[in-house]
């Protein structure tokens, strides 16, 4: 039975697997690279919930899971630093950040 | 809160047989609805406060109408604003709009939750206390940022952005400061910050021993409770822990956008900011969570320098203190008409009130028996915590009042410039004398 | 089953919902500050999830470090990157139905491992807060990668800070 | 407490402590302006040489196998074997990309910081041995890669390579790391090695593996530049400037190839992969190698066909992750220390046609043997090299790699080796293209402002003669060197 289990930990894995699903929906759709970007976060999002999930439910996980969502967390950040950079560089260039506009680099 | 609660779930025979999950649900509701009513009456007094401290400072009555001596003009303010129409801009994002300011009272409320606010006391006794305070403080931003754009008005755009950008980068030494902090106290979980204070003004549970200081000559009391203002954190490693309380002083005034560092909302240049487009209830919201988070920052600052809830002397000195200092206050009263004579009539007497209690240096509550040790305790300790973080709120109400405000530019360079490395040099010293002294 | 258990999976309940439904909102909302603050309940409620795992340490964070940090930095870059006069600003996305087709695989493969892995693992709660362990644990097990993430914030910081400053006049 | 681990740690990782000082001086360093470029390069440099020569000291006498900082690196042959090949190739791309950098306006000091930080990651990439580590040294080669794509910040190109290689980078590493959580849950570990000891006992579905390859293959195809994940190459590679996609060519990318050979060892073991797994990879290689190769054939510009011959190179190479016996390592280490030779050569070069000549497509350089015929000789060489021609390096490394995915004969790793040689002759057009504009084509006349630098002649002189010298001389020792450091 899902619903009022004692250990929903199925229903915190679909949680998660939604969530990842629409993260990868929302990069390979957005148009904006800043759209792009929270789609990625949505997706470290869902990997966190796994992480933690598991470290907190598996037998014998220790707590190696809350670390590496701890890390994910701090990569995150940085990534979405270095990322924001970059898309003000864009801005700067081309006065706009559709990613589908960028045709500087084409064959 | 669950300790509290569930004393009286023991005691109480009615209760028998009720899962405890039902009282401790109902016990919530209450704590949250005493908290939101506390932080309201509070904010109303606040403004009759600072009007009043306003007014003295610039040679003025200030409110006098309503009530005696307009002790009731905030209750005027309330209702006036109460009944105000609430009006919504055309083209703003209705939704956002009418939800920034619950996400920003939200986040201010939310705080008061971790807070120590008397011995055995705090509403939830959070093992991450401290972090999740911060936590909730820096999501007070979104509510602003959110407010500023769904405005639809420059001046509260500009004044969320400034708002954002002023926030996080204050919280850099702040965080920094609050670092150092805990390395000294050891511990994440406000309210033992607190009760892990010995008698003798050293940390208990393993923790870091202080510099042979010389501690406690008010106390001799085997409690913490009189341990004795030296006991307190700002005092264990004199220069460094100083210089952290000044840096995290200042860095509140930014976080709470009071001036000097109001920028935000500064009138000549931005009408009033990220509220400017907001009317009635809503714009009485922001106003709740501005002196809220006044208050949760002077708690902070309470708990981690000033020894939160423990008195400054031993009880006889603490109880006599304020009360030979209102006893020469009211004698003086009818003499002089100049506030600071009466001022100093009152540190005079407080003076002689430590004296008396060094003096008689008791080891007996003497009417601890009539109150019960526990309930004296609370009433005091609560005395305390909201004696000194009051203080620390008026402090700022002052400041309001004398210092002009800064640029932005400026308000930029004392953070990143001045404030970051010293808070890290303090950082990396308060760490060796730990590392010394341990 | 407890009241007390009840409670907690009224309280799963919400903040799953609140999640799905925000990152609903994240991945089709067509406008670019509701997505922004779509993200923001996706990032709440999964605090809330954290929270209820009894991962307390992790609950600080998520809200400290996205909620404080990562979302202000993409509202703000939201902010500079477009003309802000106007409140409904578009965002646009190139859906197809091979995408959706190709998501909706994905999730149905996900859920049957959902679904199948936890006959694997042995299932035991643990209801004990973690955040001293993890103290701990930066100083044995990952102090090398605790002090290797060091490194990398530097590389970020002087990185981004150049992408990101304007051009200095000389 | 015992603190006798960490001394441990600190005394042999000194090369990786030399690095982080270093750079933390650069930097700080580069803040008195009275100091020359010159000298920060050659502090960069000699920090280089540094970590170098006490690699060169720790490989020569070290054998056997010691974890590190309580299991988080592996320290033995195989990871010194790459710590060197990493020193080595960023040392060769400093060296070259100082002519290029020293004119820029901005970004010279980031360049020289950004690129030991990236050594670095990628370091240690080669030694990880747990889920998180994989995952954070993964992350810090990408981040510094991203920053580096987009120094040229006022050039749309290399801004847009960098945002494009961002958007891929951060995808692929989050659906990666999504994999390794079911991992992690079933094994309650993220040391690769107990999870592998862990998975031989259960029995699990092969459902479940072949999911969860793919999403973790997603992370290291992406550094690996494989197909389903490769789409960001050409990109960057043309946007970037070009000593850093001189670097991406080599150093990152073997780096992922590194990481994967430990991730594999650690949780299938040598020579027993399941057959999803080896599925899998013989599609992911096949599809490289005929991507790469077919459109390289249209390609123009010069850092494209670069790019698409990458994509060809990284399909060969994944090759022994069919068999994936202590030969077919072996042969890999080989292959990467040939490929970079060759691949740093031919990026030289054509650093010099686009600094000295402004050639950046075929087309342009028509004829252009007759203006500087040496050049035009050693990038022949390259070339030749990259198809596998016999009298080169790159003829050796590629029958090494296709002779020890043959071994144990069947009708799968026949098909790829079929498809392996069917490209290969298929990579020589495109590879000959380019020689035969430049010898056999009438062109322009290319003028010279100035002399071309020796610090990029000498190098590529050096990397030519070593290609051939590696093939004429006796080629043994680098080999069986190669196997001695397979894990």
């Amino acid at each position: 039975m899902l619903w009022f289990t004692k250990y929903p930990v199925e229903n915190l894995l679909i949680l998660s697997s939604a969530v990842f699903c629409f993260g990868i929906y929302t990069i390979v759709t957005r148009k904006n690279a800043v759209s792009i970007l929270m789609g990625v976060e949505l997706v470290l999002n869902s990997v966190n919930l796994n992480f933690i999930t598991f470290s907190q439910f598996v037998d014998n996980a220790g707590i190696s899971g809350n670390m590496v969502a701890i890390f994910v967390i701090v990569l995150a950040a940085a990534e979405a630093s270095v990322a924001l950079a970059i898309i003000l560089g864009i801005y700067q260039n081309f006065g706009r950040v559709d990613v589908d506009k960028l045709t500087s680099l084409r064959n | 809160m669950k300790e509290f609660i569930e004393h009286l779930y023991n005691e109480l025979e009615f209760l028998e047989g009720l899962p405890f999950i039902i009282p401790f649900i109902i016990g919530s509701f209450i704590l949250a609805f005493i908290i939101i009513n506390f932080i309201a009456v509070f904010a109303g007094v606040c403004t009759y406060i600072e009007r009043k401290v306003a007014a003295r400072i610039q040679a003025r009555v200030g409110p006098y109408m309503v009530g005696p001596h307009g002790i009731l003009q905030w209750l005027a303010d309330a209702l006036k604003l109460l009944f105000k129409e609430d009006t919504v801009p055309e083209k703003a994002d209705k939704l956002l709009f009418k939800l920034a300011p619950f996400i920003v009272f939200a986040g201010s409320f939310a705080c008061w939750v971790a807070l120590p606010l008397a011995p055995a006391f705090s509403p939830a006794r959070l093992n991450i206390g401290i972090l999740y305070i911060i936590a909730f403080g820096s999501s007070v931003i979104l509510g602003i940022l959110m407010a500023g754009w769904a405005s639809s008005s420059k001046w509260a755009l500009f004044g969320a952005m400034r708002s954002a950008a002023q926030i996080v980068s204050y919280e850099v030494p702040t965080g920094l400061t609050i670092l150092a902090m805990l390395l000294i106290t050891g511990t994440l979980d406000m309210h033992n910050t607190i009760a892990q204070i010995n008698l003798d003004g050293t940390i208990s549970g393993g923790q870091s021993q202080g510099l042979p200081f010389p501690l406690n000559y008010f106390s001799t009391n085997a409690d913490n409770f009189s341990a004795g203002m030296f006991s307190w954190y700002i005092f264990r490693y004199p220069p460094f822990t100083f210089i952290a309380f000044i840096i995290i002083y200042i860095c509140a005034l930014a976080e709470t956008n009071r001036v000097p560092f109001d920028i935000p909302e500064a009138e000549s240049e931005l009408v009033s900011g990220y509220h400017t487009e907001y009317s009635g209830m809503r714009f009485s919201f922001f106003f709740l969570s501005e002196y809220a988070n006044m208050f949760v920052f002077s708690a902070i600052i309470t708990t981690l320098f000033l020894g939160g809830w423990l008195p400054p002397f031993n009880i006889t000195g603490s109880l006599l203190a304020p009360a030979c200092g209102i006893i020469l206050y009211m004698l003086v009263k009818g003499k002089t008409t100049d506030p600071a004579n009466r001022f100093i009539a009152f540190c005079t007497g407080a003076g002689i009130g430590i004296f008396l209690g060094v003096l008689s240096g008791d080891k007996n509550y003497w009417f601890a028996d009539y109150l019960g040790i526990q309930s004296l305790r609370f009433i005091e300790g609560l005395f305390w915590f909201f004696t000194k973080s009051f203080g620390l709120v008026i402090l700022m109400m002052w400041l309001r009042w004398t210092i002009p405000r800064y640029r932005v530019d400026q308000l930029m360079e004392l953070c990143w410039k001045k404030l970051t490395p010293l808070a890290f040099i303090n950082l990396f010293c308060i760490g060796i004398l730990e590392w010394l002294y341990k | 089953m407890s009241l007390n258990e009840i409670l907690l999976n009224i309280i799963f309940y919400a903040l799953a919902l609140t999640g799905l439904f925000s990152s609903f909102m994240v991945a089709t909302s067509t406008n670019m500050v509701r997505t922004a603050f779509s993200l923001l309940g996706v990032l709440f409620s999964f605090a809330g999830l954290y929270g209820l795992l009894r991962a307390d340490f992790l609950f600080a964070a998520q809200i400290l470090v996205y909620v404080g940090g990562i979302l202000v930095l993409i509202i703000f870059a939201i902010m500079l990157t477009h003309k802000i006069a106007n409140v409904n600003l578009s965002n646009e996305s190139t859906s197809s139905s091979t995408v959706i087709a190709v998501v909706c695989i994905l999730f149905a493969v996900l859920v049957f491992i959902a679904l199948t892995l936890p006959e694997y693992i042995k299932i035991n709660q643990r209801n004990k807060p973690l955040t001293e362990m993890i103290g701990n644990n930066l100083l044995s097990d990952s102090l090398l990668p605790f002090e290797i993430l060091s490194v990398l914030l530097l590389a970020c910081l002087i990185g981004a800070v150049y992408l990101a400053r304007k051009e200095v006049k000389e | 407490m015992d603190y006798n681990w960490i001394e441990t740690g600190l005394q042999l990782s000194r090369p990786e402590l030399l690095i982080i000082g270093g750079t933390v001086a650069v930097i700080m360093l580069s803040i008195f302006k009275q100091l020359s470029r010159t000298f920060l390069f050659l502090c960069s440099c000699a920090i280089l040489i540094g970590a170098g020569y006490i690699t060169l000291l720790d490989i020569q006498s070290y054998t056997g196998q010691t974890i590190l900082f309580k299991g988080a690196i592996g320290y033995d042959k195989f990871s010194l074997f790459f710590k060197m090949l990493f020193i080595a190739i960023a040392f060769i791309t400093m060296l070259f990309s100082y002519p290029v950098i020293k004119n820029w306006t901005s970004g010279f000091v980031e360049f020289l910081s950004l690129l030991l930080c990236c050594t670095l990651g990628m370091i240690y990439m080669a030694s990880s041995r747990t889920f998180l580590m994989m995952f954070l040294n993964l992350e810090f080669v990408s981040i510094t890669s991203y920053i580096m794509a987009g120094l040229l910040r006022h050039n749309k190109k290399s801004i847009e390579a960098s945002l494009k290689y961002i958007i891929y980078g951060a995808g692929s590493s989050g659906i990666m790391l999504f994999g390794m959580s079911f991992l992690y849950a079933i094994t309650g570990s993220i040391d690769v090695y107990t999870v592998g000891n862990t998975l031989r006992h259960l029995d699990l579905p092969n459902s479940f593996y072949l999911i969860t390859s793919i999403l973790i293959l997603a992370g290291f195809a992406y550094k690996m530049a494989i197909v389903p994940f490769h789409m960001w190459c050409p990109d960057v590679y043309e946007g970037a400037p070009t000593p850093v996609t001189a670097f991406f060519s080599t150093g990152p990318k073997i780096a992922g190839f590194a990481m994967m050979i430990r991730f594999v060892d650690g949780v299938f073991g040598k020579g027993s992969s399941p057959f999803e797994w080896q599925l899998i990879f013989i599609i992911v290689s096949v599809l490289s190698m005929l991507i790469g190769n077919l459109t390289a054939l249209q390609q123009n510009n010069l850092k494209r066909l670069m790019a698409y011959s990458g994509i060809a190179h990284a399909g060969y190479m994944a090759l022994i992750f069919l068999t994936f016996t202590q030969d077919s390592i072996g042969s890999l280490l080989f292959y990467s220390v040939i490929y970079s030779i060759m691949n740093l050569g031919a990026f030289i070069t054509i650093i010099i046609l686009e600094k000295y000549y402004n050639i950046d497509n075929i087309q342009s350089s028509a004829g252009f043997a007759y203006t500087n015929p040496f050049l035009a000789i050693c990038l022949s060489i390259f070339m030749f090299s990259l198809v596998g021609l016999p009298p080169f390096a790159g003829f050796f490394s590629k029958l090494l790699v296709f002779m020890s995915v043959i071994k144990p004969l069947n009708y799968l790793t026949l098909f790829a080796i079929l498809v392996a040689v069917i490209t290969t002759v298929i990579s020589l057009f495109y590879y000959v293209k380019i020689i035969g504009a430049m010898f056999l084509k009438q062109g322009g006349n290319f003028t010279i402002t100035e002399r071309v630098s020796l610090i990029l002649n000498a190098p590529m002189a050096i990397l030519a003669l070593a290609t051939v010298a590696i093939f004429i001389t006796d080629w043994d020792w680098l080999f069986e060197f190669c196997k001695s450091c397979s894990l």
